[in-house]
């Protein structure tokens, strides 16, 4: 879900870029140095994993996004980590585009924010194996479908012609975010189970109230 | 396999300056966008292509990179011109395809490949620790910057952990198919990667307090920017400025 | 199938990593049903190399490879290999994926096309075999290295392999682990291939040893 | 300083992983200047486990514990140890986390308050002195295995430490890389504690082993 060089007219660029500038601040904020370690890793792990798995889908396969889960562990650092990854994706392997990283970034990350801003105190008390699971899938849903809306909005901005392209992606992006869920919903589970600690993105904050 | 390769070369282009590299790239990707103008775009993509081949960017990879785009362009002229407003050109299947809106296409796929051109010689020839040092540089903000920098260090371990754990289940007879046993597996892959990363990342911040770190990182790398940097930057910026005048003068030319 | 079945044939197979020397150059053996045979040789001289050959990770450059009687080349060729062929990493972190311990031991069941009630049927009966019972539930990235050794051992057991493929089955163990995971080899049936360095451990589980060197297999004599 | 200055002693040091039983439960020794100890013991007995109390990345439940000759017991009272101790990390990975290797030896230098220049020189020696003269610019994590532990004594040297606390040195690296490493820590003038289980390396290196087991600290004698 990323807008392509030359799509953009620049004032939808620009646009875009001052509107996830605030929310790239605001990450790297909150984001301890000491923090940076963790923060990178986590954010190298789910840039993998976007880029390597293959969730089969009917006769084809389609990557995760993970942008649910990108907020849950990272906070308001998922906005710098997308930042990060789809400039990465953009110079290794032509996704997305380098005039439209702002856009990209916001269309990714905010999302990722708001699901932190829903869904973290709950994730962090759930103990529970399957109610962390739909926890997790809320949230890879919401991000997925959030993201969507607002890939499509910036799509409509960039010229009404471009409707017909969201009219046709608009019924397999609802099959893509069922994926992304039941694969987010896994992961939470998995998490929960296995290193719950993992949810303290307080490991992303500041002292206190984050923001 | 690795997730930090670049375009490695000895040409002029891989010895310049970062810094007028990444500069010189945004300025032109800027400038493309903005253009409409048949003449300036042509000349856009002729100078994609000549940085490209100046830099010799191997053209298997390049091939690759240009289909992976232009399958979204393919998107474009398929879906834009049936509702895009104006004269008809032709019609498939009784829709009728106009022109207004195959030029629209034919334009931002234009722009599309020549900005990814020039991304790809310009600063897809930059190794990219030593880009993370040039945004140190360029006055990126420093925990954007080693934020970049620590991932791009783990990547590669990160990789091999995850190509040897799958690695593994393939040993033991995994193959994805369309079950939930597929899609719980690798998310469990995800997971065991991510603890793994969080568990290392606490080692490495004990390894860095051990070095006495205190909360401040530090850039050793400099550049130079030399005589040919200077040129490099002074024809590029004419070169951009020759399209600016030629796009302000002839928006009523277009195609 | 007869008793002196060969299960492993290779002949002067050349394998090399990309860009790399010939880690094995003219490699050949044979290993028969019911044999157990330790693979040794210094670091790096291709010993798990050999290993992931056999399931097909790696492939040759050159050579032939048969494995339970027929000649392997191609993926497709490998994946009956590894539903009866069970292979022990050497790292238990590079093998255990899954939350808990019965997860991960029934994984490859799973794989193999068995129900959860059948797999986690084989999967208590293994770890019961192992002294693992009552482990199911435990996490398994929170347990010791020694009972992460245990547990990879269950998870290729758990498959029912008719050949065992070990990548040192006892290094850095404490004595104890070590000691159990040898009595359990000594009580099981299959045919081994162990890669080891230590000797005195090989001696006391296979009948002969290979030594890796210079891209070459040759019957190996200990002092 | 005295020649036969206390540089570390622990006094019936108690220690356990959060909720686990006591790694460690009365664990004793000193170690003087100048001399090079051995620390053996199988997996998972606490070797690690000592020298990250040493400075301060762990603490123990109970017990003395004094380097360079003060007790410690608070955050601040290690940053000091921190300074004047090298610890070389078992996984050289953990511990070259800049992406240049002259980025990665100057980071303790400059932490310890010198100038670049400085740091940028004492870097240069120290890669001189272990052969590594021409890495500078080198991207650390295409380094080879033993490139890279070679670079991780490198950033641990480059402070001039004390005391060098050195976790399994040698241990999974080819045999010339292993032989070089043995060879430069013969060279070091430093007081070391090394954990190993390399009976022959350490008889090399060291003139006292103990041995960590049960909790306990003892001297150990190789067979």
């Amino acid at each position: 879900m990323h807008i392509s060089d030359g799509v953009a007219p620049i004032p939808v660029a620009v646009a875009g870029a001052l509107a996830a500038l605030p929310g790239i601040a605001a990450g790297l904020k909150v984001l301890k140095e000491e923090r940076i370690p963790a923060a990178a890793l986590v954010s190298s792990v789910l840039f993998l994993s976007t880029l390597l798995v293959r969730l089969p889908l009917g006769p084809s396969s389609v990557h995760p996004l993970l942008g649910g889960l990108a907020g849950l562990l990272l906070g308001w650092s998922a906005m710098p980590a997308f930042l990060i990854s789809l400039f990465l994706q953009a110079l290794l392997f032509q996704f997305g585009g380098i005039t439209t990283l702002g856009i990209n970034t916001f269309v990714m990350g905010m999302p990722a924010v708001g699901v932190y801003l829903l869904f973290n105190g709950r994730i962090r008390r759930e103990r529970d194996t399957r109610k962390a699971f739909c926890l997790g899938a809320a949230a890879g849903i919401a991000a997925y479908l959030a993201s969507f809306v607002l890939w499509a909005g910036a799509l409509l901005l960039c010229g009404r012609q471009l409707a017909a392209i969201v009219a046709i992606a608009f019924l397999p992006n609802l099959v893509l975010a069922a994926a992304e869920g039941i694969f987010t919903g896994f992961i939470v589970s998995f998490l929960a189970r296995v290193y719950p600690a993992i949810f303290g993105a307080p490991a992303f904050e500041a002292e206190g109230e984050g923001l | 396999m690795s997730c930090t390769t670049f375009f490695d070369g000895d040409t002029f282009i891989h010895r310049l300056d970062p810094r007028p590299r990444i500069i010189v790239t945004l300025a032109f990707a800027a400038v493309t966008a903005f253009s409409s103008n048949s003449g300036v775009l042509c000349a856009a993509l002729a100078a994609g292509l000549a940085l490209a081949v100046l830099a010799r960017i191997p053209a298997a990879a390049l091939r690759r990179r240009l289909l992976r785009l232009n399958i979204f362009t393919v998107v474009l002229f398929v879906t834009v011109p049936p509702t895009f407003p104006g004269r008809t050109a032709f019609a498939l299947f009784s829709i009728p395809f106009s022109v207004e809106g195959l030029l629209w296409s034919l334009s931002t796929a234009m722009k599309a490949n020549a900005i990814v051109l020039v991304f790809a010689a310009l600063m897809g020839t930059i190794d990219l620790f030593t880009l993370g040092h040039a945004f140190h540089h360029l006055k990126v903000p420093v925990k954007l910057t080693h934020l970049f920098l620590f991932t791009l260090r783990y990547l590669d371990v990160l990789h091999h952990e995850y190509v040897t754990l799958l690695r593994a289940m393939k040993a033991r007879s995994f193959r994805p198919s369309m079950r939930l046993h597929t899609y719980r597996s690798y998310a469990w892959l995800t997971g065991m990667l991510l603890v793994r990363s969080l568990e290392r990342s606490e080692r490495i911040l004990e390894a860095m307090k051990c070095r006495g770190f205190s909360g401040e990182f530090h850039v050793l790398k400099h550049f130079r920017f030399s005589a040919a940097d200077a040129a490099f930057s002074a024809v590029s910026f004419a070169v951009l400025a020759l399209f600016l005048a030629a796009e302000l003068a002839g928006a009523a030319a277009v195609w | 199938m007869e008793a002196d079945e060969i299960l492993i044939r290779m002949k002067d197979v050349v394998f090399a990593y990309d860009g790399g020397r010939a880690v094995l150059d003219g490699a050949s053996f044979e290993l028969r049903r019911g044999e157990r045979v330790g693979l040794v040789g210094h670091i790096g001289t291709g010993k798990t190399t050999v290993l992931h050959l056999i399931v097909g990770l790696l492939r040759p450059r050159s050579g032939l490879l048969e494995v339970f009687g027929r000649a392997r080349s191609e993926e497709r060729d490998f994946l009956d290999v590894r539903l009866r062929a069970g292979l022990l990493f050497q790292d238990p972190e590079d093998q255990l994926f899954c939350p808990t311990v019965i997860e991960d031991t029934a994984f490859g069941p799973l794989n193999q096309g068995k129900s959860r009630e059948e797999a986690a049927a084989v999967s208590r009966e293994v770890l019961g075999m192992l002294g693992l019972g009552g482990f199911e539930d435990r996490i398994t990235h929170h347990l010791s290295g020694g009972e992460k050794r245990l547990v990879s051992l269950a998870t290729v057991l758990a498959m029912k392999p008719d050949l065992l493929l070990l990548d040192e089955p006892v290094t850095g163990l404490d004595p104890e682990s070590a000691e159990r995971i040898t009595a359990i080899l000594h009580t099981l049936p299959q045919a081994m291939l162990i890669v080891s360095h230590d000797e005195s451990f090989l001696r006391s589980v296979t009948s002969r040893s290979i030594r890796v060197g210079g891209g070459k297999l040759h019957p190996a004599v200990f002092d």
